[in-house]
């Protein structure tokens, strides 16, 4: 037996005991998952997409499930900043848990906004740009799916927020490293991804989507090759830390991403089958450190053997 | 309070034609479970990537928890293999279920398939009785019939096929009945069932004044409030649309509330 | 009972008997599931990619299942155009089945040279035109992920060819859309996507990809929501029909492509499985077009009830 | 010839411990087999999207068939829950397995693990007799030695703990009996085990200048010659070096024709 590995992390600033964090919209607001797990026990928790004012999102059926994976187009649905602040936060502030929260806004000005409100918050630790929503037309991926919009959208919120900045990345980019680059380039901290992907299932007796929306976006294990594919793509193309996710559902999973180049990883969808997940995953992380005689998660980070271009 | 529990499967077996009763030994869920709450199941027979599963808690006798499923779909056919000494993932007990008051009006129960299992857990909880309108497409999708008889309970048994009880809807029959008390005063409506019966039901209770609890099923991805996946209009005391979550708000909702948008009635 | 279903369909001016056809380098050359399945039933077969002369493709390993999906770096490796014609076309032309052969090159104007081979050859009746391949650098998806790239491709070939054109076009793209305009107006008479999406899986006890590759191709059904919402984005954009592909294994899945706007499917990875899919998925499509009072399969195509904006 | 065919599992239990055996009804597929083939085995108790999995034909009695298996990952501990009576789906005979000529030199067989099967197969059908060496790493690896033994073969067990037969590697053990039978002449090798362990015997008989015949394991898609997935590098007559597929042209191979990269012996 070696000496107990060493799990944190620092990324963009915060302080996380282990590489660890709920992914955002996959956790709610905090009190969901309260009582089933540990929260002094996460890397950290991102909570879901806030608005600068409470926003409906999409009609049901917003949910389906489909090959190893989930399609949701819950469009966004928030209470808005200032509910957040006031209903939520002071709950989380009573764990020791650093607190992401992943905002987004329907214009460029909205962004800057939204992200201004967490200025002289106490208990929030960064901020996660969703710029890669697949859900809605506004606000979400064609922010994240042309590089100019996207340095715009990025340098303007850097230039309203003091805190740590984490741009959330869209898969449907031909060049990830591009998108990294220019994250990068325009004062993030460090970068996310991935988002869901944007996908249709269809009813074929009905001939209608499933879902209301038409479109949403897929998540789960099904996309988890895809994600890793663009972890490893963009982590090498920058020297930011990125938090790797997709389909991540045990310790094996997170050890993909982090090998790949992630420097902490989320857990989304594999929340709803089993809430202990992430915790699960901190305890396989650290038998691997172990059994590899790794004295820290920090030594694994990127250490794919494996040259050939992107 | 929720909880995840290894339940383990002491029987499993045919219900009645078409259905399925899985018994748990969830000792600490059953403890807690309350008429209308439901479980949100992990199927190990489906791949490890699918979701849970959300049931109804048909009966709740600690340690034991009863389920009543029908065999539709992929997960619910997978199911049917489960061996007693299998274990399954239970959360639970989940949602908020149907007020259980010492007194009250008259309580009058609607149930469509498999939705009469919550009433019957509400049957043997609630210490009122009343009258028990079960109604289903065949013979086959009447259950638990004795359940309500056996406690007292005014039984009216419909089927759209005619091959059990009265021919036709369970809302005629319903309509029927509530002619003929006309001027017994309100009663309380429980009910449970597809979503165009609830639909159906809360414009009759609107209509006749009384006070109406209906239980919504919606496709589910956590069942414990986090995703909002399980949406549902309501008006909240304001008169403002809002969602409510039937995993979280629901399943059980007092009609009034409620706002259907879309749904066919 | 209603009358026999119409299930006959032309695709770029070949007439299947059905719209179910053989995906490219799922099927082989023929002959591997000749003895299997009955190949005067199918509505046609596609060729594995060929390459004007022999090509060796990836060491192994080349394949790995992933969930609900399988990724792939076979490499292209196919035995060129003359052995092809020699050694397979002639057990081919014994069949009464439209042959579509897959053709890619590792430079332009070796796309434009192998479309040429085929121009005084009996037995072909079209080219797909591979420039997605996510498993080579020359020769695949470089040449279908810039516009520019593509439009002169396209139309380098189609100057070369008396065959009808399939450009089979790429997923990592963000607007399929532009991508099926410029295949139209560069003179494709068909299109046909998706091809598998670019990915990894890394073996976490070696720290490499489990593919000599690095990177493969997700296949499976796994990528159907993509493959769907792709498909439902490109037909909504040009006239000429399109070819749907990603994850089909049963009547169902099918329909899904053809109510998205699809006029014909192929059916790729789940011949691994059951080499009876295609002729499982024709009989489950006529079930469904006699359940639903429709004469032809046509009537269906792109009959999806949903309008919002791409 | 090659058939799809929905065999009935008639019989499934431990084979040995570490070990299961698998006895299917597949009458079309057992006259056909021959020993080195495989089946390629769709498992129900996967999801519908796995892939198929390889087995190497133990034994073929038609309408018998038998597969032993080690359940090691997601697909061989979901088969080991399957009952008599159920049906897989097969595809098979595949491949092209050993020559069963009447005569020749002497056989000797070295198998590793569970590539001992489709060796006692061979033992059956393979009308001479000589020794077999089997190795593996502990007592638990060391399978069918008396398939062998009571058809007159020399049976040399090793294993890597010294827990059954001599202590050792199964190439040490070769070893020493080629440097003791010195002068005997060449003898016919077929092997079947671990790819280190196929490359090391093809290096030796390719210095004693001996007939070679080993089978190779790789992934596999499709299992009849369409995918490409699992190609190996050969020397073609005209010692080119190309691929062959290890479902068609394999997974039986002349050693001499193989071409090992990245391979350790
Ligand atoms: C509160 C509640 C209580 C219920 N109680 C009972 C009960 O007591 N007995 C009973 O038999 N059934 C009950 N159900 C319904 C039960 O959950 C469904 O029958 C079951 O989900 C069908 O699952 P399946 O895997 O067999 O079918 P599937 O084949 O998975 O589903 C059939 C269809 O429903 C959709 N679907 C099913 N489940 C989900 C989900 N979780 N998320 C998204 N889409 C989904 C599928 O996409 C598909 O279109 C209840 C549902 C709810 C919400
Ligand atoms: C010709 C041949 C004969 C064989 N005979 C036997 C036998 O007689 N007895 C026996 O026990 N085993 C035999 N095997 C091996 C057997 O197929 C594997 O044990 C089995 O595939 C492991 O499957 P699994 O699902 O349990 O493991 P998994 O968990 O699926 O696989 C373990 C590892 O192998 C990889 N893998 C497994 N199967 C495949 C595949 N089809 N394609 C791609 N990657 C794959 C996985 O990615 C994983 O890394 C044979 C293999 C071949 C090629
Ligand atoms: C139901 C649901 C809601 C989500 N909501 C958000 C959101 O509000 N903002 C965001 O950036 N990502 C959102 N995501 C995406 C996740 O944060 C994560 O990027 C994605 O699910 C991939 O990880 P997974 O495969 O582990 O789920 C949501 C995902 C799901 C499944
Ligand atoms: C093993 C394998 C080899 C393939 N080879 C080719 C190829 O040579 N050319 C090509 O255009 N597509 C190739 N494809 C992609 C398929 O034609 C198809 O586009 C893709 O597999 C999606 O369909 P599926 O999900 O039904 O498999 C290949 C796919 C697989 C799985
Ligand atoms: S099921 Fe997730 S919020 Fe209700
Ligand atoms: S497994 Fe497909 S060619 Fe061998």
């Amino acid at each position: 037996m070696t000496a107990k590995p060493d799990l944190s992390v620092v990324i963009a600033g915060i302080r996380m005991k282990n590489p660890v964090v709920l992914a955002s919209g996959t956790c709610g607001y905090g009190p969901e998952y309260a009582d089933l797990i540990d929260f002094n026990a996460l890397g950290a928790i991102t909570i879901k997409g806030l608005l600068s004012e409470p926003w409906m999102g999409n009609p049901p059926p917003r949910l389906v499930e489909t090959p190893a994976g989930l399609l949701n187009a819950i469009g966004l649905q928030n209470p808005g900043v200032d509910a957040f602040i006031a209903d939520y936060l002071p709950m989380l502030r009573r764990y020791d848990l650093p607190v992401i929260v992943n905002i987004w806004g329907r214009t460029m000005q909205e962004y800057g906004e939204v992200a201004a409100r967490f200025n002289d918050v106490e208990g929030v630790h960064a901020l996660e740009l969703n710029i890669s929503c697949p859900n809605i037309k506004a606000g979400g991926m064609e922010f994240g799916t042309d590089p100019k919009v996207a340095a715009e959208v990025i340098g303007l919120v850097r230039k309203r927020t003091r805190l740590p900045l984490i741009p959330k990345l869209s898969p449907t980019v031909h060049s990830i490293a591009l998108f990294a680059r220019v994250a990068e380039e325009s004062g993030a901290d460090a970068i996310s991804l991935i988002n869901s992907v944007p996908a249709m299932v269809i009813d074929i007796e009905r001939r209608r989507p499933v879902l209301s929306n038409g479109m949403g976006g897929l998540t789960g294990p099904a996309i988890r090759p895809i994600a890793v594919r663009l972890v490893w793509q963009a982590s090498r193309a920058v020297k930011i830390p990125v938090i790797g996710m997709g389909g991540i559902s045990c310790g094996r999973d997170a050890l993909e991403f982090i090998i790949a180049g992630a420097s902490a990883v989320a857990v989304g969808t594999a929340n709803f089958l089993d809430p202990g997940t992430a915790l699960r995953v901190v305890a396989e992380i650290e038998d691997y450190l172990r059994r590899h005689g790794l004295a820290s998660v920090r030594e694994l980070v990127g250490t794919l053997q494996f040259k050939q271009g992107s | 309070m929720r909880l995840i529990e290894e339940a383990t499967i002491v029987e499993h077996a045919e219900f009645t034609a078409g259905y399925r009763r899985l018994v748990f030994q969830a000792p600490r869920i059953a403890a807690l479970a309350a008429p209308g709450q439901f479980v949100h199941m992990r199927i190990p027979e489906l791949s490890p990537e699918a979701l849970r599963r959300p049931f109804s808690i048909y009966q709740s006798h600690a340690p034991y928890l009863h389920v009543i499923y029908k065999p539709v779909g992929r997960g619910t056919q997978a199911m049917m293999h489960a061996p007693p000494g299998e274990t399954y993932n239970l959360i639970g007990p989940l949602g908020r279920g149907f007020p259980v008051a010492p007194d009250g009006p008259p309580p009058v129960f609607v149930a469509g398939g498999y939705g009469v299992a919550p009433l019957s857990f509400l049957a043997e909880r609630l210490p009122r009785r009343g009258v028990a309108f079960i109604g289903g497409r065949t013979a086959q999708d009447i259950l638990c019939v004795e359940d309500f008889a056996s406690r007292g309970w005014d039984v009216r048994v419909t089927t759209e096929d005619g091959s059990r009880g009265e021919r036709g809807r369970v809302t005629e029959s319903f309509d029927r009945w509530v002619a003929a008390r006309k001027d017994a005063g309100p009663a309380e409506l429980f009910a449970c069932g597809p979503e165009g019966l609830m639909r159906a039901l809360g414009e009759r209770t609107a209509t006749l004044g009384w006070q109406a609890w209906v239980s919504l099923d919606r496709p589910m991805g956590c069942g414990i409030g986090a995703c909002l996946a399980c949406v549902q209009h309501v008006r909240d005391d304001g008169g403002k649309v809002a969602w409510a979550r039937c995993c979280t708000e629901g399943p059980v909702f007092d009609a009034k509330d409620l706002v259907w948008d879309g749904v066919a009635p």
